[in-house]
């Protein structure tokens, strides 16, 4: 498929009733916005990032989809920093409840990135995975269409092969593109993932990608998951933070930590929430929101008398040991897909992956 | 539920800009609601009718900066069921708390053509350090649905939604980038206070702390990334940390690691 | 309208009695000042008021003090909290003289947001001083919330009036109070033409109020005052002055704003820390503010204020203090107008800000903050600090000119009861929104009358 | 993968959605205790639920805090709750009138074992509030008296006039098929009872270890002191069910308050087998 393609494919999106969002840029950064047309797209642009830093650059070529991740996530589109749950009215002594409608909006996502869905299955399992699922969540999951990128590089902070990933966009996409960009040619391979996806490209009368152009994408992926920034060795990683924690190494990670929470908020996992009732100032109208929270805020293990983790050496172990560890335990993998927003988005440029290899080779 | 009478409410000025107690006055949607809901008893800026105390709530504003507030506040908390410090002045001293640790007669000479006629402390200290304080408000200014907010709560008795945690959840949930780590712009964000829901960052300024710092804080660890990382020089960051709540602990134990200015 | 006297604990009356020194002029190069709470203090023995004082409470701040080794670049953001109520003033005057300094001349589209700014902050404030403050006055009330049940409509119109002010502080400088996008050389971010064609709506609505506030304060019972001082005020050839022009005064002076010192000078009085400011050539006490304005510069109102104004029986020459209140209306019309005017010609082009490298350098600014004009000069090093500053706020200015007018109340006045006197006297310095703080609802008048000692 | 589709969700089938119910009674246990009686606002039945399960209550419009119901559980009709006055959510739950309504989540969490502790000796162990999640086992057993072998209470409060369910607890004493102890942290003159913590009481009673199945519910620390007596008393760990606490606000696992190490407390617990929390049980700040 030719970017003409592309554009035919974003048009046949909106036409069919579909927001498509996207990265676009905006404040200095690769975004999520929404996409009309190509040039919306980050076109000749690429991330650096390092631990602490991220800086918008420009490519050599002219590539869409030439980055890597950006400060936000799908969870933005999944589960909203904020949003309404129901309303409640009083009128004298009773008390009536309005929920708030399911969202019905259908909307797109391209260029989503292979770490990108995995976070959201793995935000799946946690949201709707269980005996109560989360309907404003399953539906916005269920109007939401996919359209992957696979990486053809890879970023100064990104992990992914350590955790099990791939750059290659799999399971979980509607469609999966490769861009390859050379000299002479700018073409996506595509592979249709689901019946969806295959209805969508079927219009477009694409030619069917040659052998050639098929191992070119293949080999340029491939490259990608040569060039990972940083490792994490995941071998007995589990039970090692199980056993640490006691650790004084969590002393030393207190003494940088700002306890700021970027590293929760930027993370596409991570899916604490708090409520908060709005009230009129009357008090005869209430609505319930629900927002982002972490477990670096103090007020986040609130129980009456005090907080449970007051020190920031338990809120970070908290948030490292569930990332890693017991999240294994709770849904069978891991809670990091190997994104390095985490290193990238401290202001601090504190590393999960160098604090865990400070932890075992300390423990192991 | 029972119903309860309308609560007395007084507002009360000490060294400050007006500011804060301003933000009552630009509830310009709910004051008439709000004047319902409470009796306003005795706010200087807004009305001439004073109605002797006892208040069930008291809100101040400013700092503590003559021998005579610091009479004038202990009367105000005899008289008051709630006391609420309101804004950075009344909860860490305000800027007028630049003054702390410098030469203050030498600030009067400057100021004043005669100092003898000029009373004042040698610290300008928040309201904490004179009087129990029941709930402190932050901001330079204070933000006035916080405001509202607050006084909604009381009259529920439920609790306030208001922060502690940093100015960089706003940042997330409002979508902006972060500025230091895109920019490489110096923004005390981390270590400060939620409250103004992360306004500067959202003009593309850093934050200057002016909500003071959050609960936990830890500025020394920020400068010292700002100062190896982005080079920003000391006498810079120690600007950065003193302005409108200087005196706030956290910002004073930052600063004291800084090596002294040459 | 009640008498604030029981509101005051032993001890602030013992200040305010308390014998003064002498006082003496002295000029002075370093001020910090605030508008803050006050006294009245007027002695008369006989038919003869011997003294009146109005007395300036509010604790030092040492603005000037600290500014000094503090980066230029703080300046709008640290001068802006000496006042809550008129903090765009001094980020506006701070700005020019620290530009004026370092030779950065802003683009047409900085300035036209600059003056679109200093509407928003004219409307807050003018209508937090109509409906809030000042009518009450004239109508026998204690405050808005009453007001208001008398005159719902007119009060509502004006909370939306403010309103409006608020939101163009919002949208340009990220809030209301204290706002945050300002800083030297224009702002931190531009606004969108479509942020700020949100505002049309409610201004054109804010207009037709601030018409109907003119018509209706013009018939409000004004006392009979003539009072003959020196105004003083800036004006430019093309327009209302806001951020710019010659400094001009009643009796013919015409200067560039940098030369404000060579003219004008400072006292310190014990009744008052702020500083009294008089003109130097013959000590004489001046008022800046809106009468000044309207009288030197009304002729550049636009059309739709001018023929309000006319409408209203409003004299092009008004030395009645009382009247203010209709001058100010007529400015809500002027600023509403403005600020329409500079909406529907924005486009967001150019710089958010025009930068130059620091240098040793001095420079002066005076804008027109609601309450006058508000003086600011700065003396800048190489590296980007403040060497000296010296700040000239409008209350300083007015405050020898209200104790003229309120010698002249009083001894017109004598013989009414202490409580009506009480409240002509407070009314007499509301006239002039003078920005101590609690707009002088904190004023106490003690009439010591030697004669019966 | 997770399966998604399916029959569109309704607004109405959220956990985190609630619904009104009305007071039908109030009943002030204590100086700051009190009973609430609930039936839904809409009519017909309450919701089912197991002893040791516990509802999200929503006092309007402080907010909503999890609250075990405290009643029987063949009363269809009601629910019955008891609450301590302690923060702003329990203490505007503490100004209800009857007439007034609640707003109501639930049921959620994990029972007390009341099934495998048939043909067991049941102790049930309860500190201060604690006493309240107990009482539908205790109802429980009561009802089915004849599936379980010997039942002992011991209930430990913090001075005589805060002793719960004082009417009830005196015919629980009377009765000669169980046993209730009460001790007291701080006795008054008029306090002829024990005087104690209540894992004091624990080393007077005779038991059957192996053959006792113990509940405890209480303040962590006193948890902790029962369960290190009911060790040394032989008592097998996967014998000692614990109930958790932590801050929650969904309820149903999604909101990550209520972690504690590998558990959400509100749908993994609150009831624990102790041998499940011991390797986090006491880890500080955790
Ligand atoms: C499973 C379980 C069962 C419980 N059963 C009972 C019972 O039967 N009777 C009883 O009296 N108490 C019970 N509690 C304790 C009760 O939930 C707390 O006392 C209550 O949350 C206190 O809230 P508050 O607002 O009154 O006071 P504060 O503790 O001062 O709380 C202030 C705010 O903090 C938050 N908060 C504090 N603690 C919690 C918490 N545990 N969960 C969620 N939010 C919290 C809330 O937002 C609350 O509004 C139970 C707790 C749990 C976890
Ligand atoms: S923990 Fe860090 S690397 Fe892992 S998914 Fe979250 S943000 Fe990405
Ligand atoms: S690890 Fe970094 S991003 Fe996370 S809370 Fe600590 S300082 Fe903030
Ligand atoms: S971002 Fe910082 S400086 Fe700006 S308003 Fe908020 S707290 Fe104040």
């Amino acid at each position: 498929m030719e970017p003409a393609g592309l554009a035919a494919l974003l048009s046949a999106l909106w036409a069919a009733g579909y927001r498509v969002i996207g990265p676009t840029v905006g404040d200095g950064a690769i975004v999520y916005g929404e996409v009309r047309s190509l040039s919306d797209l980050p076109q000749g642009l690429t991330d650096q990032q390092e631990a602490g830093q991220y800086r918008l650059v420009s490519r050599e070529d002219r590539a869409l989809f030439g980055f890597h991740v950006g400060p936000h996530s799908l969870k933005r589109l999944l589960l909203p920093p904020k949003e309404r749950l129901f309303a409640t009215i009083r009128k004298g002594s009773a008390l009536s409840v309005v929920p708030e409608p399911i969202p019905t909006e259908k909307i797109a996502f391209l260029g989503a990135k292979a770490c990108e869905i995995q976070a959201m299955l793995t935000q799946d399992q946690v949201l709707v995975g269980g005996a109560h699922p989360d309907v404003q969540y399953l539906a916005r999951r269920n109007n939401l269409l996919i359209i992957g990128t696979s990486c053809t590089s890879a970023g100064g902070t990104c992990f992914c092969t350590s955790m099990g990933g791939s750059p290659r966009v799999d399971a979980g996409a509607d469609l999966a593109l490769t861009e390859v960009i050379s000299a002479d040619a700018h073409y996506f391979v595509v592979e249709t993932k689901t019946a969806l996806g295959a209805s969508l490209i079927e219009p477009l009368h694409l030619p069917s990608a040659s052998v050639t152009e098929q191992s070119a994408a293949a080999l340029r992926v491939a490259d990608a998951a040569t060039q990972m920034g940083r490792h994490l060795a995941t071998d007995g990683l589990k039970e090692l933070i199980a056993r640490s924690l006691e650790s004084p190494h969590w002393d030393s990670v207190a003494t940088r930590c700002l306890s700021c929470a970027n590293c929760t908020l930027v993370c596409p996992t991570c899916f604490c929430s708090t409520v908060e009732d709005v009230t009129d100032l009357a008090g005869d109208h209430s609505e319930r929101w629900r927002r982002w929270d972490s477990c670096f805020h103090d007020d986040f293990s609130y129980l009456h008398g005090g907080s449970v983790r007051q020190s920031v050496r338990s809120r970070y172990r908290q948030w490292l040991s569930h990332k890693l560890s017991t999240w294994i335990d709770q849904f069978g993998r891991s809670g990091c897909v190997g994104c390095g927003r985490c290193i990238t988005f401290c202001p601090v440029g504190i590393d999960l992956t160098a604090e865990c290899a400070t932890l075992q080779a300390r423990h192991s | 539920m029972k119903p309860s009478p309308r609560p007395k409410v007084a507002v009360w000025k000490f060294a400050s800009c007006d500011g804060c107690q301003l933000s009552l006055l630009d509830c310009e949607d709910e004051l008439l609601q709000l004047a319902e809901l409470v009796h306003i008893a005795n706010f200087m800026e807004a009305s001439s009718l004073v109605d002797a105390g006892p208040y069930d709530v008291s809100l101040v504003e400013g700092s503590i900066t003559t021998e005579h507030d610091r009479e004038r506040i202990l009367d105000v908390r005899r008289q008051s069921k709630y006391l609420i410090a309101i804004g950075a002045c009344a909860t860490s001293g305000g800027i007028q708390a630049l003054r702390n640790g410098a030469n203050v007669d030498e600030f009067v000479r400057q100021v004043y053509a005669h100092p003898e006629y000029i009373s004042t402390l040698r610290d300008s200290t928040p309201m904490s350090a004179h009087v129990t304080v029941d709930y402190e408000l932050y901001g330079c200014p204070i933000h006035k649905t916080q405001l509202l907010e607050v006084i909604a709560a009381l009259l529920q008795g439920r609790k306030p939604r208001v922060f502690s945690h940093s100015v960089c959840v706003d940042c997330k949930l409002r979508g902006t980038p972060c500025l230091t780590v895109t920019r490489g712009i110096s923004c005390l964000g981390p270590v400060t206070h939620a409250g103004c829901e992360a306004l500067c960052p959202s003009y593309g300024r850093g934050c200057f702390g002016c909500y003071g710092p959050k609960e936990s804080s830890n500025p020394s660890s920020l400068m010292d990334r700002l100062h190896s990382h982005l080079g920003a020089p000391f006498v810079e960051l120690e600007r950065l940390l003193s302005s409108f709540t200087t005196q706030a602990a956290p910002f004073v134990q930052a600063r004291k690691r800084f090596p002294p200015a040459t | 309208m009640s008498d604030a006297n029981d509101s005051h604990s032993p001890t602030e009356s013992e200040l305010t009695v308390r014998a003064g020194a002498k006082s003496r002029t002295i000029s002075v190069d370093y001020l910090a000042r605030v508008e803050g709470e006050g006294a009245l203090y007027v002695r008369t023995r006989g038919d003869v008021v011997e003294d009146v004082k109005l007395k300036i409470f509010e604790p030092p701040r040492f603005f000037e003090a600290f500014l000094r080794g503090r980066a230029a670049s703080e300046a709008p953001d640290i001068t802006a909290r000496i006042c809550g109520i008129c903090p765009v003033a001094y980020q506006m005057s701070s700005s020019h003289a620290i530009e004026r300094a370092l030779g950065i001349a802003i683009t047409p589209t900085i300035r036209a947001l600059r003056r679109l700014l200093y509407c928003g902050e004219w409307i807050e404030s003018h209508a937090l001083h109509v409906y809030m403050l000042h009518a009450p006055d004239f109508l026998g009330y204690t405050d808005v919330v009453s007001l208001a049940k008398a005159f719902p409509d007119v009060v509502r119109g004006g909370l939306a009036l403010k309103k409006t002010g608020n939101e163009i502080l919002r949208v340009l400088g990220g809030r209301e109070i204290h706002p945050i996008n300002i800083r030297i050389g224009g702002f931190y971010k531009l606004p969108t033409v479509t942020e700020l064609s949100a505002l049309r709506e409610p201004l054109l609505r804010a207009r037709d109020h601030a018409l109907a506030t003119v018509r209706w304060v013009a018939g409000f019972p004004f006392p009979d005052v003539e009072r003959d001082c020196e105004l003083v005020s800036l004006r430019h050839p093309d327009e209302y002055p806001l951020n710019e022009g010659q400094l001009v005064s009643s009796s013919g002076l015409c200067i560039d704003p940098s030369d404000f010192e060579q003219h004008f000078g400072e006292t310190h009085v014990e009744h008052s820390s702020a500083l009294q400011a008089f003109r130097r050539s013959d000590g004489a006490p001046y008022l800046v503010g809106p009468l000044a304005r309207y009288n030197l510069c009304g002729d550049k109102l636009p059309e739709l204020a001018q023929q309000a104004a006319r409408d209203a029986k409003l004299p092009a020459r008004c030395r009645n203090p009382f009247q203010s209140i209709i001058v100010r209306a007529v400015e809500l019309v002027f600023a509403c107008d403005e600020a329409l005017r500079v909406i529907s010609s924005y486009r967001a082009d150019g710089p958010p800000f025009v930068a130059a490298p620091y240098r040793d350098a001095e420079g002066a600014a005076i804008t027109c903050a609601p309450r006058g004009l508000l003086y600011q000069r700065y003396r800048v090093n190489s590296d980007g600090t403040i060497a000296e500053c010296k700040i000239v706020p409008p209350t300083a200015q007015n405050q020898r000119t209200i104790e003229d007018d309120l010698r002249a109340v009083v001894r017109a006045n004598l013989r009414k009861p202490q409580a009506e006197l009480t409240a002509l006297c407070e009314q007499t310095i509301r006239n002039h929104d003078p920005c101590i703080s609690c707009a002088t609802h904190f004023l106490r008048l003690e009439i010591e009358d030697d004669a019966k000692r | 993968m997770i399966s998604l589709g399916g029959a569109a969700p309704m607004a109405s089938d959220s956990a985190l959605v609630p619904t009104p119910y009305v007071v039908k009674r109030f009943v002030c246990e204590n100086v700051d205790t009190f009973t609430l009686t609930l039936a839904p606002s809409s009519g017909g039945d309450a919701l089912r639920f197991a002893p040791g399960q516990f509802n999200m209550l929503y006092g309007f419009p402080a907010g909503d805090v999890p609250i075990s119901v405290s009643g029987p559980t063949w009363r269809k009709d009601v629910l019955i709750h008891t609450i301590r006055a302690v923060g702003p959510v329990t203490k505007t739950l503490a100004q209800l009138q009857r007439g007034d309504s609640v707003l109501l989540r639930g049921p959620f969490g994990v029972p007390w074992p009341v099934e495998q502790a048939e043909r067991h000796d049941v102790l049930l162990v309860a500190g201060g509030i604690g006493l309240a999640p107990l009482r539908p086992v205790l109802y429980h057993v009561l009802k089915h008296r004849r599936r379980y072998r010997s039942l002992t209470v011991l209930y430990g409060a913090r001075t005589p006039s805060d002793i719960l369910f004082r009417q009830e607890i005196a015919k629980w004493q009377a009765r000669t098929d169980m046993r209730f102890e009460v001790t007291v942290d701080r006795s008054d003159a008029d306090w002829h009872g024990h005087v104690g913590v209540v894992t004091q009481l624990l080393d007077r009673i005779e038991l059957d270890p192996l053959r006792t199945c113990a509940m405890v519910c209480g303040p962590e620390v006193m948890m902790h002191f029962a369960r290190l007596a009911l060790s040394q008393r032989g008592v097998p760990s996967s014998q000692i069910y614990l109930s958790m606490e932590r801050n929650m606000k969904c309820g149903v696992g999604s909101c990550g308050h209520c972690q504690l190490g590998p558990f959400f407390i509100c749908k993994d617990g609150p009831v624990f087998e102790y041998p499940r929390i011991a390797s986090v049980f006491s880890v500080k700040e955790l």
